[in-house]
């Protein structure tokens, strides 16, 4: 709780964390760096890491071919809303299995996680017929609804392990206090869960942003995310490499905007001094 | 007012195209062109889908002409009948209007095409005294390759597809196969993979990517070979007639002025191991907006559109592989040395007569029947294995032999 | 408003009985504690009345309604846990006016009250503390604080001042009657300390081991305890049993004898004689732990310091008057 | 707490997902069950016969099923070995007082944030590539041999770009669930004597066995269909050697469009991964309850 | 083994000074008692010895060494937490015997200490369930044994018994204070209950603020408190204080009268007159608050039961030779 860590101890703790989190960023801060590269340079041998001819060219194109902001847009509204409206649903179950636990509790949490088993590929067609028939073919709403079932299940899982850390005492104290579910829910539950919450927000989010075989698949235009921006510039013929790594670093932008914020919320020690 | 949705494959003509819509709005001001342009196998998916279901969400498509035949046959496409006085359908290669025909009816507009042909640099040809023929046997380029290959400078002979997938080494492959007289299947359809020819070509292949390849050869693909070609690492490449322009693009690179160009080797059996492709605008069945969607595809595959390109962006930049005007045009021949050896190799693949011996089914690199693409898959597996060493070249035949049968027996081609 | 009644209520957890069958009526406005050996049920009996457990059997019934079927949060009861738990993210304010807040209370009303609740409670310099920043104390207070604010049925109390020092102890002792008889809200106390048993109470509840051995006032229980239980756990020091022969003369199977009714005289004649082997010296009182060779251990409380030290023989004299006989189940013998 | 009045209402609150989820189940899985059943390619429609089993057994007896489904196994054990294996020790580090942290913690998560088709090419080309790589140039600069990945261990470099993905998904998950271990409970094991490793094996690594445990059961489910990592690097190759359950699916059924024996794969991967996730629920189920 | 010394210790947190200056010499094997209000530092002097804390300022030593820099594993301790902070997935077995686990010891020898401590805690029952399943004074019971199943330099115990029952809290005093001698392990100990401090003592520390304001054995500390906060604090209920005239007439600025000093009289002659205002009757002992006009309000203590209500008029005689006297500055004024 008060510990001071020791000097010494923090910097080997710092170093030893910048120089792990620098390894694993490493590869796209390549990429970063291969987006302000000539096609020609992206590849060249040896590589140049920072001395070379720091060029914008590679975005000015990517803008110029596709509308971005259309896309970044939907990527936006699809993975937000889908995000949201899976947490708003699942926060109640997850709730309601943490709390209020049976034995048939595993049972459904195991049946929710297999209704993901199902590859995407294996049921393609009947999908895409039902969306033709239902007019939700290349319509945000379409996407939102998809990902969101198919994310539900992980937020659902990842709630339910947050909540299981938190006292029930509390919960209970605040049942005493009068407040119904919906208010124990809003203004105890979730504020305790803020860290779990933040992560299950931003790994689903992450998870709907770069979900890439139903937008790709559903989406023709209108409501097209960044997958299908993304999947214009994977080019089969042609030397794509500066321009998809800066198309890529585009699409990387605003979730790593959101993930700083979102992640600045798995804050220490919500729970401390609640209970004895 | 009439949107027309065009799915587009990523490719650099495309895209052009896509920056110059513009100019056929303004002259047909009631249409208004979105764009879906995306990764060919992303396309792939994405355009079949759509229009096996009848989903409707495309007016015009990008399809190959692996596509073209299958599709018309189940009348899913529009036939191209419309196109407009100063079309001029004869201007087109034969060879790749015959591609995108069916019993004579054009159900797609060409928009580029492509053959294969050998890239190779023409330095390290000087230096080491050898000299490319026009038109060189298997047994030149397998010789070439050995001299040419300095592994302690990063110099590898030659460069050639390996990455398993039936448009990536089997493309090259089967066109590299129907040079050494093998084919996938004889009349009544039964695999051919046992053949002599079979092993002869994948002997070949694997030896020479052994002594004479470079590493991590067995998952290159078309775009893993051209930087290496580009950065000067390969003497020679045998691909895509369209990557002429981009090894002798300096911006692209670094031995744009040291490339030579010659058709694809053969072994004096008749066939060179060149395929055929192009890329080509259809309209599918059901579209309400043919009318439009004719309009556009007869300007994107016009002749006055090259010229438009021409004009905005250079004659380097026009579509190559579909008009016989094209090659007659001096200009074009100007800044595209490659122009002749190109049109020459076109000229040499025919998808109706792809082999030396006869065959059931059309296409050059690839047999156009709808369970192509899996087989193909499979196959190629087997043979980039072969490459990496994992299975012997037997093996990987004797696999593919008997995945092909399998998959043959239950489409019904076979019993 | 407050009159609770509890009819056979019982509690399992699986197999194990917590809870045997409690009858019990609770007047309006009335004060009752409960008192009972540790693990005996006092936290789930409250918890019961509370709505957070549902009874095994049994019916609860609050203002003659019986309200098994009512959640905890319609119940209109509060009550301060035993664990505190308290809102571990809202300050001390926060957690205070949260129940205020579910009911709808004005802000400016809500400020008032907080603020005059923490004020009781030694609370003001720690309004805008998290939970985390306090002291053990402190939390407790919190948790207190969060029950008197509001004004319910009736107020559950789960041991409230058990880390409170004494002084606060009777300064909140006293508090919290005062409130409990100005608001007229019945409240059931659970508690620990013989001290609040005896001075807060106006009926006192003896549970052991989920049953309730004896339901009465104070006195009641400190001078006619039902059984040997109640009479050993009732004072404190605990009463002195003996059992035998001495016992047999006066009339009983055992007979009881709390320390404050031994007599001490320094070897002095007649009572019971034994030799010191422990001596406790509060100041104010001395307790002496004296081993009486056949009749065991003895306690005895003299008042005011008394100069002996272990081995020093004294006798212990019983108030003729004030031994309890009881039988041989237990019970006790009322002349 | 667990009164009937908060089951009642527990029971409430979980009925819209489960409902949810129940329809986005039954539905596509009944059209699966209804396709795995005909003869049915898309790309030839209305020829459609029943065929009763004959998808099934046209699946289950290639000969590349074994290879894949053995593929498929490695593939997720290691992937998720690795990503707990590093994934613990990562967050404990990111727990830590670092300088930074928000910057460290971002650059962690950051992989997951790439999309998978993007970090494969990434991987292969301007990293592992055995020519123009950047490691084979680390390898020349210290005068070994560049390593030849996608050739000599397809299977091990698809692993490592898979594991690099996922690790910011465990740690996340674990450094998250740090944040709630009580830090007096780890006081009280220094107290009672115990080293910093013992504290970890008898305190943290306990109140980290539900997480892991959903880490597990999450990352098995995605892992179980990786498809776009291998198609972009090996293409299933060389030979099977990187073949997985969903790439065979993909490659036998969905580039023909079979949707017969595409959905005949996908069921025969749904009960594969319900076996799955049975053996792993039997191994650390038990963590999910209490 | 077992030699604290403190030197000057100092603790904030942030700008808020907790501990301000704390200057303490505990002799090896001995009991000290650390006693003071709720929130003035206990707890959180504790957790400085403990290692858990790190001093702002000043040095701690254990047997003449300084071991502030020392982490808490290496200082051989062991303690009780106020909030008891078992481990929650580990059974009531688990949890007492981590400890004895981390020293190595054998799994036989292991058990049988165990099981001992279970036996001495009445927590055998209990050894195989999880914490959650545990009542509060069984989860205390189980956070106590826990400490003492090891033999550590010092036991540091925070409040362990505050959620006991009267008469158990006996027997684990003795239990304590019985162990703490046999194995002769010097321990610090935090209560609130006066009876506890007052009885397992060796010596007493008050603390008021984060100041130490005496240090001394419990008699001292009750007959010569040295000034009018330990006179207050120490005792229950509390030292009366008069001040004004009378006050000055004894030789003080102030002066106090223990209750238990106040001899009652109906209606009598003599001594300080006033109306009882409430009376808490305990059996053993009545508490009167009498209203005495301008001298305040008094507390007084009667043995036995007394019939006395509320406005009866009493007086009260102090006992002269028991009247303590302190100057201006509150410091106590010795004869
Ligand atoms: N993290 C913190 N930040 C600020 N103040 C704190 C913090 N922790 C404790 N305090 C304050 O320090 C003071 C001493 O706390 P401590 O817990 O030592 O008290 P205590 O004597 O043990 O009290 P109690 O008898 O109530 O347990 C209290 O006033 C408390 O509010
Ligand atoms: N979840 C549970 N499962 C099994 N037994 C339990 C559970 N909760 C409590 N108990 C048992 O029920 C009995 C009564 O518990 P309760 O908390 O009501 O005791 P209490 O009278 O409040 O004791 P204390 O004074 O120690 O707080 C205890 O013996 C306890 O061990
Ligand atoms: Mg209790
Ligand atoms: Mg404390």
């Amino acid at each position: 709780m008060a510990r001071m860590v020791t000097t010494r101890r923090k910097v080997i703790s710092t170093a030893a964390a910048w120089l792990v989190g620098f390894l694993i960023f490493f590869p796209i801060l390549w990429m970063v760096l291969a987006s302000f590269k000539t096609e020609l340079e992206a590849f060249a041998i040896p590589p140049s890491f920072l001395f070379f001819h720091w060029t914008t060219e590679n975005y000015a194109t990517v803008q110029e071919r596709s509308d971005y902001f259309h896309h970044a847009l939907n990527s936006i509204i699809i993975a937000g809303g889908s995000t949201l409206i899976a947490m708003l649903i699942a926060i109640p179950a997850a709730w309601s299995m943490a709390f209020s636990p049976t034995k048939r509790t595993k049972d459904v949490l195991l049946w929710m996680l297999s209704t993901k088993m199902m590859p995407p590929v294996g049921v393609l067609v009947p999908i895409y017929l039902i969306y033709r028939t239902f007019g939700l073919l290349d319509t945000r709403s379409g996407l939102i609804f998809i990902l969101c079932l198919g994310n539900l299940p992980i937020v659902i899982w990842m709630l339910f392990t947050y909540f299981k850390e938190i006292p029930k005492d509390i919960l209970e104290a605040a049942r005493m206090d009068g407040a119904t579910i919906g208010r124990e829910l809003i203004y105890v539950l979730t504020p305790m869960a803020v860290p779990g919450l933040a992560s299950t927000l931003l790994l689903n989010l992450i998870l709907a942003w770069n979900e890439a075989f139903w937008t790709l698949n559903l989406s023709t235009l209108e409501a097209a995310p960044l997958t299908v921006f993304i999947a214009s510039y994977s080019s089969p013929e042609g030397l794509f490499w500066a321009k998809l790594s800066a198309a890529s670093t585009l699409a990387i932008a605003p979730i790593l905007v959101l993930g700083w914020f979102s992640q600045r919320q798995l804050v220490r020690g919500l729970t401390f001094g609640a209970v004895k | 007012q009439t949107t027309l949705t065009v799915a587009t494959v990523n490719n650099g003509d495309m895209i052009r195209m896509q920056g110059l819509t513009s100019e056929f709005t303004a002259k047909n001001p009631d249409i208004t062109v979105k764009w879906v342009t995306l990764e060919e196998n992303v396309l792939r998916q994405r355009v079949t889908t759509d229009i096996a279901t009848k989903g409707g969400q495309f007016d015009v498509l990008t399809i190959g002409t692996y596509e073209v035949p299958i599709w018309a046959k189940k009348n899913w496409l529009v036939p191209l009948d419309k196109l407009g006085a100063d079309y001029d359908v004869g201007d087109l290669l034969p060879k790749i209007k015959d591609a995108v025909s069916v019993d004579g009816k054009l159900y797609a507009a060409p928009f580029y095409g492509e053959s294969s042909m050998v890239m190779y640099r023409t330095d390290l040809f000087d230096k080491a005294g050898l000299k490319m023929p026009e038109s060189p046997t298997w047994d030149f380029v397998v010789d070439a390759a050995k001299k040419l290959t300095d592994k302690s400078a990063g110099v590898y002979g030659i460069c050639l597809r390996g990455k398993a997938g039936w448009g990536e080494n089997m493309a090259f492959l089967t066109a590299m196969a129907n040079s050494y007289g093998a084919r996938w299947f004889d009349e009544k359809w039964e695999p051919q993979f046992t053949s002599p020819e079979w092993k002869k070509t994948l002997t070949t292949y694997v030896d020479l990517m052994k002594q004479a390849g470079p590493p991590g050869a067995s998952s290159n693909g078309f775009n893993e070979n051209l930087a290496l070609f580009n950065a000067g690492k390969c003497a020679m490449w045998i691909d895509a007639t369209v990557a002429a322009s981009f090894v002798s693009n300096p911006k692209e690179s670094t031995v744009a002025d040291k490339v030579g160009f010659a058709l694809a080797p053969n072994t004096g059996l008749g066939k060179n191991a060149n395929w055929l492709w192009a890329w080509s605008l259809a309209v599918p069945a059901g579209s309400k907006k043919v009318e439009a969607a004719e309009k556009f595809i007869a300007w994107a595959t016009s002749k006055d559109y090259t010229k438009l390109v021409a004009a905005k962006e250079g004659w380097a930049n026009v579509p190559p592989g579909t008009r016989t005007s094209l090659y007659n045009n001096p200009d074009y021949l100007k800044v595209a040395p490659f122009a002749k050896l190109t049109l020459a190799s076109i000229d040499a693949a025919d998808p109706n007569k792809p082999t030396v011996k006869p065959v059931p089914y059309v296409g050059v690199q690839y047999a156009a029947i709808p369970e192509f693409q899996g087989i193909g898959t499979q196959v190629g597996q087997q043979f980039s294995a072969a490459l990496s060493g994992s299975t012997t070249v037997d093996a990987a035949l004797t696999a593919a032999q008997s995945a092909t049968e399998r998959e043959m027996k239950r489409a019904g081609y076979i019993k | 408003m407050g009159q609770i009644t509890l009819q056979g209520v019982q509690k399992s957890f699986g197999p194990v009985h917590i809870i045997k069958g409690a009858d019990l009526d609770i007047a309006d406005g009335s004060f009752v504690v409960f008192v009972g050996p540790s693990g005996c049920g006092k936290t789930t009996l409250l918890r019961l009345i509370a709505g957070l457990e549902d009874v095994t059997g049994g019916a609860i019934l609050i203002d003659g309604r019986n309200v098994v079927d009512v959640p905890p949060a319609k119940r209109g009861l509060s009550m301060v846990f035993q664990s505190y738990a308290l809102y571990p993210h809202m300050s001390v304010r926060g957690n205070i006016a949260f129940g205020l807040k579910m009911a709808g209370i004005a802000k400016g009303e809500i400020n008032r009250k907080v603020e005059a609740a923490a004020a009781t409670l030694n609370l003001t310099p720690y309004l805008d503390r998290k939970p985390r920043e306090l002291s053990g104390g402190q939390r407790q207070r919190v948790a207190i604080g969060r029950a008197i604010v509001r004004e319910p049925k009736a107020f559950l109390f789960d041991e409230p001042l058990s880390n409170l020092d004494a002084a606060l102890r009777v300064q909140m002792r006293l508090e919290v009657t005062r409130l409990q008889k100005q608001l007229g809200t019945t409240a059931i106390y659970v508690t620990h300390d013989q001290v609040e048993a005896m001075t807060m109470a106006d009926k006192i509840v003896v549970l052991n081991g989920g049953k309730i051995e004896q339901y009465g006032s104070p006195l009641e229980l400190y001078e006619k305890p039902a059984n040997l239980f109640v009479a050993g756990f009732i004072g404190s020091p605990k009463m002195n049993f003996v059992t035998g022969e001495i016992a047999k003369q006066q009339g009983g199977a055992t007979i009881g004898v709390r320390p404050e009714h031994l007599k001490v005289e320094r070897d002095g004649q007649g009572g019971w004689h034994g030799t010191v082997s422990v001596a406790e010296h509060l100041g104010s009182d001395t307790f002496l732990y004296v081993d009486a060779g056949p009749l065991g251990m003895l306690t005895a409380r003299y008042v005011g310091e008394l100069d002996l030290h272990p081995g020093d023989r004294v006798s212990l004299i019983p108030d003729p008057a004030r031994i309890h006989r009881f039988d041989d189940s237990g019970k006790s013998i009322h002349a | 707490m667990a009164t009937q009045q908060t089951q009642l209402l527990a029971r409430t609150l979980l009925t819209p997902a489960v409902a949810l989820l129940f329809i986005w189940m039954i539905v596509p899985l009944a059209l699966t069950i209804y396709f795995a059943t005909l003869h049915y390619n898309l790309l030839d429609p209305g020829s459609e016969s029943f065929v009763g089993l004959e998808n099934f057994r046209y699946f289950l007896t290639d000969p590349a099923f074994l290879a894949s489904l053995q593929n498929t196994l490695v593939l997720v054990g290691s992937v998720l070995a690795i990503t707990i294996i590093l994934g613990v020790p990562l967050a404990l580090l990111l727990d830590q007082q670092v300088v930074g942290l928000s910057i460290v913690r971002l650059m962690v998560i950051a992989p997951f944030f790439v999309m998978p088709t993007v970090s494969a090419l990434v991987w292969k080309n301007l990293l592992m590539h055995p020519v123009s790589g950047l490691f084979a140039w680390i390898a020349h600069l210290f005068g070994l041999p560049a390593i030849d990945w996608f050739n000599d261990a397809p299977l091990f470099s698809v692993i490592l770009i898979i594991s690099w993905q996922w690790l910011p998904f465990a740690t996340l998950i674990l450094l998250t669930a740090l944040q709630s271990l009580d830090e007096e409970q780890k006081e009280a094991a220094e107290m009672d004597g115990a080293s910093a490793i013992s504290t970890f094996i008898y305190i943290t690594l306990p109140h980290l066995a539900r997480p892991i445990t959903v880490v597990i059961l999450i990352e098995t489910i995605f892992l179980l269909t990786v498809f776009a990592e291998i198609f972009v690097t090996t293409g299933g190759g060389p030979g099977l050697q990187t073949t997985n359950i969903a790439f065979l699916i993909y490659s036998q059924a969905l580039i023909q469009y079979d949707v017969g024996s595409a959905s005949a794969g996908g069921l025969v991967a749904v009960v594969l991964a319900n076996i799955v996730a049975f053996f792993l629920v039997r191994i650390v189920g038990r963590n999910l309850e209490a």
